[in-house]
């Protein structure tokens, strides 16, 4: 049933999606919405997962537990992100990434 | 116990009976001390060198003391010593203890002079009694580094840009020494075979020619940086200006020989059809070096860089003489490094306790010393006359030496630029005759010099004592030279050996 | 054959006595110093006469000629296999008649000092340097070997330079001592790469194997090697060099006058009596080869021989300076004695010039050393140098004005004096060899007894000149030497040279040549007489010909100007033209290079600096082309 | 057929969010389209039949991360207040790059001949997804998540000690 | 689960029952005793240590998603060497005021990263690997901005979070297509058929940006500078040599084992990667005045050199690795060690006030020089002996002219790095900063640096066992 659908269309819409969001995540100036790409970064890689384990290796789970995995790792990453950039706006007063360049050079 | 063993371990108790004074009165005296037990087991081990020769010992090396250090790698604490070891050994406790003299009014944090000051003689005993390339090295780069602390601390004029100069070219020089030596370990022993440091190891094999021709140029110039080899010779002015006096003399005097001496122990030494194929350049750059830096010279008015570019031109002969090859003019590279190794400690000696009067180094403002400190005043023309190569010291045997031997070659190459290089013998009187001229002689330019005192006695001990050691070779130099001969020979056999027709 | 190792005294007495005055000089009475010195040299020559005695009279067989003996030798540094420098004593006739001058004149000048130097303050210095000459110009004509030779040539330089500059605290000495070490050392260079040269084709510094007619030296000529000449000839032309400068031979002539800085005793001993004629003594050391080898190079030294005794005897009638009209009389005498070697053959009568050299040689450092000891007297009486300050000091310096007559006399080259006898020999000789240097002879001759008369005119006649102090006699200590080499003087002619001293050690006949002597005496009296008619009397006959030959007289007043075209090539072109630039180029091309390799390395740390630009998405940014471009490079490019 | 056109139509929801999440000038929207992505994700992993990761997909990512997200940014945003927008420059970089990265990507992702499966599709029910997660032999997966636990306590006092309000210091 | 084996898990059972203590301990203390968890934990901590070292076999535990050796072991423990220094300068720090309530959650965070690096180095799948990974860094980011009333440790916070979370979706990415492409994410079964095409290479750069950038390697570096100084102090050190060595040594093993097929393609890349790193490592070092910055970019140059041991590809070039991390750790807590005494107590991190240090606090500076010159690379410290050994590994493979490059680098190292001797000997000051001393924890701390650096090149035995254990690329 799901031979109809041939795993690089997965492949393609994950691909896209991971760009998209290293492109959200080089342009937009919001902290938050930074982390929002990062989180359709890890997206993608679930797609990836799922699509290669259902596709290519279904016997195992191998993806399919990884893509959990990913799922509870981005969780704590964003807490602690989250966190962190409630601290830097208590600093800043602003989540501007622009203005998060006390140090340089 | 192996004797070569102490030549690290009394500067290492030295240096921890250092830390343990308070003040100069100490430290000099503790330094004294133990570099005058140095001194002693130099000419101890000159003696028992002799003997063991004479006694019909006719091994390489002599005095062989092998400890396993890292086995995986083969990597031995491995010493040996032949005449030219024990040469350069007698030549280090010399220097090293007229510069402890020379020192002796070191007021400002004396017990740090002190303990850097051995550490950097370590280094040199250690790199001299060594066999093994990797502690060779080590001992090398141990001898490097306190330049930057003794130079950048005591030194004067700008001390820091000189210090950090000094201390870079010299550590890139090493850059391309490790290459060269770690390239000469990976084809130290046939495939199978385990690898090896050891020097002596190394020559029995026969490294492929096209690695010796891309190895040779990295060991050479890697040693000829520290030999002021040309044109990478301008941390030598630089750094010589602005060391404290003890400090140029142990660098010129022994740190600068490490350079001659490793170009041909490990350079020509390991790699002779390399040596033979590329000579020529470096005999180019070495010709260029010795006349270059007596011009140089000539215009100088700082009395070190004068000295500095003396030793430019003096060390570019000892590796001219290196480069050509033959036991002749190899002797007298040999006895021009000692030679000049005690010659320039007695100018840059000399140096240091005229500045520590007049407080200026250059020449048009000083004149007429001879007449207020008559012994600085005459030490000073006789290191002059050595330093142009004067019979009667050491100068003189090793130039005549090197260019006798020089001359072997019949080509017309070699011929040029042995008379090339011969033609500094004029210069350097030019430069010498020079400075004399003015700093001593004439009129008393400041009527402040005439209240100078002359020198006092610790520096005629440390004067003196290189002086003696000049005359002595000047004088005598069969011993020495025979010394040196008879350890070159196999060397010089292994070289002529390989036979390649070079460019010239 | 006799023993002869006691001859290692004779060098070695001297460098004992430098040693002792030189380290505890300073603690002694200056008396004493004098005392040690003079008994030293004293010794010295003692042993040289025995040596001459037993060498020439004692142990010889007549008719067998002379041998050269070994003495003494040991080997001092082994160089190759072939060569080993060695240092030893080498006894023949040559080596035992240079004994016998500078020993004698040696020992003159160091009796004579003892007054000359009195008060002076470095009186153990100058009696140490003196001793530390006569050890090397000893050692130097003793040497069995030709690096020897060229060991001691550098001692004889360092301790001429010592003396000259031995009034360290007037500039002109230094820059004169300066000169002379460093235009003697160029010279050097010269010998040096000569005897490389020679030593590597023949494999032997020594002496009696080079100079063997069979031996390899003389076997290799032959065979041009550069521009037409062989090997030989050209180690010999710059083994010629060396003694050329050491002999201030023209170009290399220059450091003489000025050397006239030092003490006037010095300039008799070193600069008229022994150390200029080392050249000569080289070139005839080497004789042999020369003359069997490379008659090229024997032809250059007759030349420049010649040239340079007329160039000095032109600019000597010039000169006002009473020590540097000696000076360059000197140059013109050894400027004979090199023609006269280099117009000689080899054996027997061929060996003519060879025997007169020598003998030259001989009676020159008589006179010679008298003429300047006798200046010294002059010079010590008035305190000037200059001719003008001068004038009708005979009545005062009686003593000093018969001997210093007496050497001017010889000089001049009338007979009986001995100075006749080696002139005319040497005109023979060139007359045999060489017309048109026999013809520069005659002229030279003439020249020189007017310029010595002219002097000793100047000096001891002409205008009543005030002195302050009223001039009297030198102390005995100084006029005894003047006396013994005033009779050294008149009588060494008679010393048969031609039976002691010839090219190859066999006497021969030689008998003067009236056709040719006379002439010659009578251009001498000529040249007296119109130096009388000039200078004996105050008149304006000088100045007259002054203005007449204008030009020429500048020039010649000048010296030909070659001190100044020597100062334009160190000043000009070595110091400003070399050095500088180098010295420029090493601080600015070379030393800016390392300095700009670091330079650059701080500039590139600044110029991407901006890629840290604490901006988080740039960061991410790089991060991200990293990959792209490593993914670009290593998938799709490589 | 209609796992077709729910991929496509997932896939392009999941590709048109996407866009819109990182271009939109209001924050909560940007939020708000980030839930659709996720949401639509969870729709193709249930037409994939995955429908364990599909539920874990809604609760934990849409329903917790984003909850999170959009509380963090009522905390620190007005809800009237519009995105600054990166420079144009910034934003024409960073396509090119992106774009240039997913050409390259796609392009090797595609080329690349997978091994398709052969064998049977074996039926995935709650237990053997049970069974894997606390087995400890190969493909068990008991040790991720003891270890995951550990993450989610670290990153818990993590987030605490960053975030928490410090007392003020005694004077 | 039976006793061996979690003796075999010893060290990442123990150090989680020793956060969970110290978690429940600090729950029942009242605020004021707050400082009693710091020698508790630091006993702890200790027994830890120790017990590390107790012999142990190796074995493989959950199928394979978890396997130790003796080298393994052997990398944790060199771990816990380094962070045993690392608590011990952090004492005083821990103690001040403002500090006071966060004791516990310090160590916490700090001892759940060090789990997570033991996972990392520990594991057997790419999953234990990449939640190793994140559990090695997700807590750091928290270390990071531990001070928050600093805007710049918070500004470090979320470079870090935030940049690590890019690089690790990046690495994820890449394990997802190695995953694609030989469907396991078990290293034993990834190694075996793991082969040069395209798609496989692009998953393998994908991967190794992510492993860069903890590394990081140039261009992946940029965050390290600003986390760096940001981040307090002791997270700093803490940053720069436990992290950098663990995944160092992660590196290591998965470019010899796992992606051991494709050497000769990521030989290029590490070539490339290594000369650019060292380069501009260096060339930002050169004009930094922090201390913590300019510690930063060395740290950064100095991981361009342990690429040279895993371009040796040989057994050397692991023993030449392990062996430097162990030597730069020390020499790096030695460095960090100084400076964290003197920010602590004075509160100074810029190059200028160390001028004339030496006048005041002869000790701290001789300290300071020596972990510099091991550093820079210059005997007899050990420094030297690790670079060499680098060298020797790279050359061994036949790079001399990134041996040479490499060397050259290391020679304008040697320039900064004298530049902070040239500021405490050389340089001048009217007012250097007042002698301080510091507890007894951190000169403890200080001492074992010191040690380390000294012994560890001489005391050849080290080096002998580490080669004993270590494997080249497996062919």
């Amino acid at each position: 049933m799901i031979q109809n659908i041939p795993l690089s269309y997965y492949l393609v819409i994950s691909t896209f999606m991971f760009f998209i969001g290293i492109y959200g995540f080089l342009t937009r100036r919001n902290l938050i919405t930074m982390l929002m790409s990062i989180e359709l970064i890890l997206n993608s890689v679930n797609i990836n997962f799922v699509a290669f384990n259902r596709y290519l290796y279904p016997q195992q789970l191998q993806g399919h537990f990884f893509m959990l995995i990913v799922i509870a790792v981005a969780a704590a990453e964003a807490a602690v992100a989250i966190a962190i950039i409630i601290n830097i706006y208590r600093n800043f007063k602003s989540i501007d990434v622009e203005n998060v360049d006390e140090m340089k050079y | 116990m192996n004797i070569l063993n102490l030549f690290i371990i009394v500067p290492v108790l030295t240096v921890c009976g250092i830390m343990l004074t308070k003040d100069l009165k100490q430290s000099r005296l503790v330094s004294a001390i133990g570099m005058g037990v140095q001194l002693i087991l130099a000419f101890v081990l000159v003696y028992l060198y002799l003997a063991e020769r004479g006694a019909g010992n006719t091994a390489t090396m002599l005095f062989m003391y092998d400890a396993v250090w890292f086995p995986s790698l083969n990597i031995h604490y491995a010493l040996g010593v032949d005449g030219i070891s024990v040469a350069m050994i007698a030549l280090t406790g010399i220097v090293v203890f007229a510069g402890i003299f020379a020192s002796w009014k070191m007021e400002f944090l004396p017990r740090e002079f002190f303990i850097s000051l051995i550490i950097l003689a370590t280094g040199v005993y250690g790199f001299f009694i060594s066999i093994d390339l990797f502690t060779m090295f080590l001992f090398y780069e141990l001898a490097v580094i306190p330049m930057y602390i003794l130079i950048g601390i005591w030194g004067t004029g700008p001390k820091e840009y000189s210090a950090m100069k000094l201390t870079l070219m010299l550590m890139a020089g090493s850059a391309l020494l490790l290459v060269g030596i770690l390239g000469i370990y990976f084809f130290s022993a046939p495939a199978g075979s385990p690898l090896t440091f050891n020097i002596m190891e190394i020559s029995k094999v026969h490294i492929p020619i096209e690695m010796q021709r891309f190895l040779f140029p990295f060991t050479f110039v890697g040693f000829g940086i520290l030999g002021a080899l040309f044109p990478f010779h301008t941390w030598s002015p630089d750094g010589h200006a602005s060391a404290p006096t003890a400090v140029s003399m142990l660098h010129a005097g022994v740190l600068m020989k490490l350079g001659g001496y490793g170009a041909f122990r490990v350079a020509i030494f390991l790699m002779p059809q390399a040596a033979q194929e590329q000579a020529w350049i470096f005999l180019i750059l070495t010709s260029i070096s010795v006349v270059y830096g007596a011009f140089s010279a000539i215009v100088q008015t700082d009395l070190k860089y004068i000295n500095a570019y003396s030793s430019v031109s003096h060390c570019g002969l000892v590796l001219f003489a290196i480069l050509m090859m033959n036991q002749t003019a190899m002797n007298g590279a040999i006895i021009q490094m000692i030679s000049h190794g005690l010659m320039t400690a007695l100018f840059f000696a000399l140096i240091g306790m005229i500045y520590g009067r007049t407080h200026t180094r250059l020449i048009n403002e000083m004149g007429g010393l001879m007449k207020v400190i008559p012994f600085l005043g005459v030490v000073y023309v006789i290191a002059g006359l050595a330093s142009l190569g004067l019979p009667g010291f050491s100068g003189f045997v090793a130039e005549m030496t090197i260019f006798v031997g020089a001359f072997q070659h019949v080509d017309v190459f070699h011929r040029v630029v042995t008379i090339v290089a011969a033609s500094s013998i004029v210069i350097t009187a030019v430069y010498i005759l020079r400075v004399v001229g003015i700093l001593l002689f004439g009129p008393i330019k400041n009527p402040h010099f005439l209240e100078l005192t002359d020198a006092k006695w610790y520096e005629r001990i440390s004067t003196i004592s290189l002086v003696l050691a000049i005359t002595a070779i000047g004088t005598a130099p069969w011993w020495l030279s025979n010394m040196i001969n008879y350890s070159l020979a196999p060397i010089v056999e292994r070289i002529s050996a390989v036979q390649v027709t070079g460019l010239f | 054959m006799a023993d002869y190792t006691y001859t290692l005294l004779i060098p070695l007495i001297p460098l004992f006595v430098f040693l002792l005055l030189g380290l505890t000089g300073h603690k002694m009475k200056p008396l004493v110093a004098g005392l040690i010195g003079s008994t030293g040299l004293g010794i010295s020559a003692i042993l040289s006469y025995a040596t001459a005695f037993k060498y020439f009279i004692g142990s010889h067989v007549a008719g067998a000629g002379y041998a050269s003996i070994k003495g003494f030798e040991v080997s001092w540094l082994h160089l190759t296999d072939k060569l080993t420098i060695h240092l030893g004593v080498l006894i023949d006739p040559i080596s035992v008649m240079m004994l016998v001058v500078i020993t004698t004149v040696s020992l003159m000048v160091h009796i004579y000092s003892i007054g000359y130097m009195k008060g002076d303050p470095g009186f153990y210095r100058f009696f140490s340097f003196l001793s530390l000459f006569s050890f090397s110009m000893l050692g130097l004509v003793l040497a069995t070997n030709i690096f020897q030779m060229y060991i001691f040539w550098e001692l004889v330089g360092v301790s001429s330079f010592l003396l000259i500059g031995y009034y360290y605290e007037k500039p002109s000495a230094v820059a004169a001592s300066k000169k002379a070490f460093i235009v003697t050392r160029f010279a050097d260079l010269g010998f040096l790469i000569g005897i490389l040269m020679l030593s590597f084709n023949t494999g032997t510094f020594d002496f009696q194997t080079l100079t063997d007619p069979h031996g390899p030296a003389i076997a290799s000529a032959g065979g041009a090697a550069f521009m037409g000449l062989s090997v030989l000839t050209w180690s010999l032309i710059f083994i010629f060099i060396g003694g050329a400068g050491k002999s201030a031979m023209f170009p290399f002539h220059i450091w003489l006058p000025d050397a006239m800085e030092g003490p006037t005793p010095v300039s008799a001993l070193i600069h008229a009596a022994t150390m200029v004629v080392a050249g000569v003594y080289l070139v005839a050391r080497l004789f042999p080869v020369y003359a069997l080898g490379a008659p090229d190079a024997l032809m250059v030294v007759a030349w420049v021989g010649g040239f340079s005794s007329i160039f000095a005897a032109v600019i000597a009638c010039t000169q006002t300076d009473i020590k540097r009209v000696l000076a360059f009389s000197t140059m013109s005498q050894i400027g004979y004695m090199m023609l006269s070697l280099g117009v000689s053959g080899y054996g027997g009568e061929e060996g003519l010039g060879f025997m007169a050299s020598n003998f030259h040689l001989f009676t020159h450092a008589m006179f010679k050393a008298l003429l300047f000891l006798g200046a010294g007297a002059v010079i010590h009486a008035v305190h000037t140098n200059e001719i003008g300050g001068m004038g009708n000091l005979r009545k005062h310096l009686p003593i000093t004005h018969i001997t210093f007559l007496i050497a001017c006399v010889t000089i001049a080259g009338i007979p009986p004096f001995s100075a006749f006898f080696s002139k005319d020999e040497i005109l023979v000789a060139a007359f045999h060899s060489n017309k048109l240097l026999f013809a520069i002879e005659y002229i030279v001759a003439g020249l020189t007894a007017f310029y010595m008369f002219r002097l000793y005119y100047g000096i001891f006649w002409g205008k009543n000149t005030q002195y302050h102090h009223t001039p009297h006699e030198s102390p005995l200590v100084m006029t005894i030497p003047l006396m013994i080499l005033a009779f050294g003087s008149v009588f060494a002619g008679f010393i048969p040279f031609h039976a002691l001293v010839t090219s190859d050690g066999l006497p021969f006949e030689s008998k003067i040549d009236w056709l040719i002597a006379i002439p010659s005496v009578l251009i001498g009296v000529l040249g007296i007489v119109v130096a009388t008619v000039m200078y004996k009397k105050e008149n304006p006959l000088p100045d007259k010909v002054a203005g007449t030959f204008k030009h020429l007289y500048k020039w010649a007043y000048h010296k030909f100007y070659w001190d100044e075209i020597y100062l334009f090539v160190t000043r000009k072109i070595i110091y400003r033209y070399i050095s500088e630039p180098i010295a420029w180029f090493d601080r600015h091309v070379i030393d800016a290079t390392m300095n700009g390799i670091a330079g650059i390395t701080q500039y590139s740390a600044y110029a991407i600096k901006g890629l840290q630009s604490g901006k988080l998405q740039q960061y991410g940014f790089v991060f991200v082309s990293g990959t792209i471009i490593l993914v670009l490079i290593f998938v799709y490019l490589v | 057929m209609l796992n077709e056109v729910m991929f496509y139509l997932f896939g392009a929801m999941i590709l048109t969010f996407s866009v819109l999440t990182v271009t939109t000038r209001r924050i909560l929207r940007a939020a708000v389209y980030l839930l659709f992505v996720l949401i639509s994700t969870a729709g193709l992993y249930f037409s994939l039949n995955y429908n364990f990761l599909a539920a874990v997909q809604l609760t934990v990512y849409a329903g917790g991360i984003v909850v999170l997200i959009i509380f963090s940014i009522l905390l620190t945003s007005h809800l009237s207040e519009r995105a600054v927008m990166a420079p144009l420059k910034q934003s024409i970089f960073s396509a090119l790059a992106t774009l240039a990265g997913a050409t390259l990507t796609l392009m090797t992702i595609l080329r690349f001949s997978f091994v398709p499966n052969t064998g049977v599709d074996p039926q995935l029910n709650i237990t053997d997804i049970g069974n894997s997660m606390v087995s400890y032999n190969r493909d068990g997966y008991a040790l991720p998540f003891e270890v995951i636990s550990v993450l989610l306590l670290a990153a818990m006092i993590g987030a605490i000690v960053v975030a928490k309000k410090e007392r003020k210091l005694k004077e | 689960m039976n006793f061996s084996d979690i003796l075999t898990m010893r060290h990442e059972l123990m150090l989680t029952i020793i956060a969970l203590v110290v978690l429940i301990i600090d729950l029942n203390l009242h605020n004021r005793d707050k400082h009693f968890i710091i020698p508790i934990t630091l006993s702890l901590f200790f027994i830890h240590t120790v017990v590390g070292f107790l012999p142990s076999q190796p074995s493989t535990l959950f199928g394979g998603m978890y396997h130790t050796t003796a080298l393994i072991v052997l990398m944790k423990n060199i771990l816990n060497v380094g962070v045993l220094i690392i608590l011990l300068q952090s004492v005083t720090w821990l103690k001040k005021e403002e500090n006071r309530e966060k004791i516990s959650e310090y160590f916490i965070l700090l001892f759940s990263t060090l789990i997570g690096m033991y996972f990392m180095i520990s594991s057997g799948d790419f999953l234990m690997f990449y939640l190793g990974l994140e559990l090695a860094t997700i807590p750091i980011a928290a270390l990071a901005a531990y001070n928050h009333h600093q805007t710049k440790s918070a500004e470090a916070g979320i470079k870090l979070i935030l940049s690590s979370a890019l690089s690790s979706g990046i690495l994820l990415f890449g394990i997802s297509l190695i995953y694609g492409a030989t469907g396991s994410i078990y290293f034993d079964s990834i190694s075996q058929v793991y082969a040069n095409t395209p798609m496989q290479v692009l998953a393998f750069i994908f991967f190794f940006t992510g492993m860069a950038f903890k590394i990081s390697l140039v261009p992946f570096h940029l965050w390290t500078a600003d986390v760096y100084e940001g981040a307090p102090i002791n997270v700093t050190s803490y940053l720069s040599v436990i992290s950098k060595g663990a995944a160092a040594f992660i590196l290591i093993i998965l470019m010899f084992t796992v992606f051991n097929t494709i050497a000769p393609v990521y030989n290029h890349i590490l070539y490339m990667i290594a000369v650019l790193t060292m380069t501009i490592g260096n060339l930002f070092a050169l004009r930094q005045k922090n201390m913590k910055r300019f510690l930063a970019f060395s740290s950064i140059a100095q991981a361009g050199f342990i690429l040279l041991g895993i371009l040796g590809g040989n057994i050397m070039g692991m023993t030449a690795v392990i062996y430097f991390v162990l030597v730069y750790i020390f020499s790096n807590l030695g460095a960090f060690g100084v400076v964290s005494a003197i920010s602590t107590v004075t509160g100074k991190e810029s190059m200028d006030d160390y001028d004339g240090l030496y006048s005041t606090n002869p000790k701290v500076c001789l300290l300071m020089m020596l972990a510099l010159f091991s550093l820079a690379g210059i005997p007899p410290v050990a420094g030297f002996f690790g670079k060499f050994f680098l060298f020797a590994s790279a050359a061994s493979a036949g790079y001399y002219w990134l041996v040479f490059i490499a060397v050259l680098n290391a020679t304008i190292s040697l320039y900064y790095y004298l530049l902070v001797v040239k500021a405490m000997f050389i340089n001048k000051n009217e007012k250097p900063l007042a002698y301080f001393k510091s507890d007894l924890a951190t000169r403890t701390g200080l001492v074992i640096s010191a040690l380390g650096i000294f012994v560890l090149g001489f005391w050849s035995q080290i080096y002998e066992i580490i080669n004993s254990l270590s494997f080249g690329v497996i062919h």
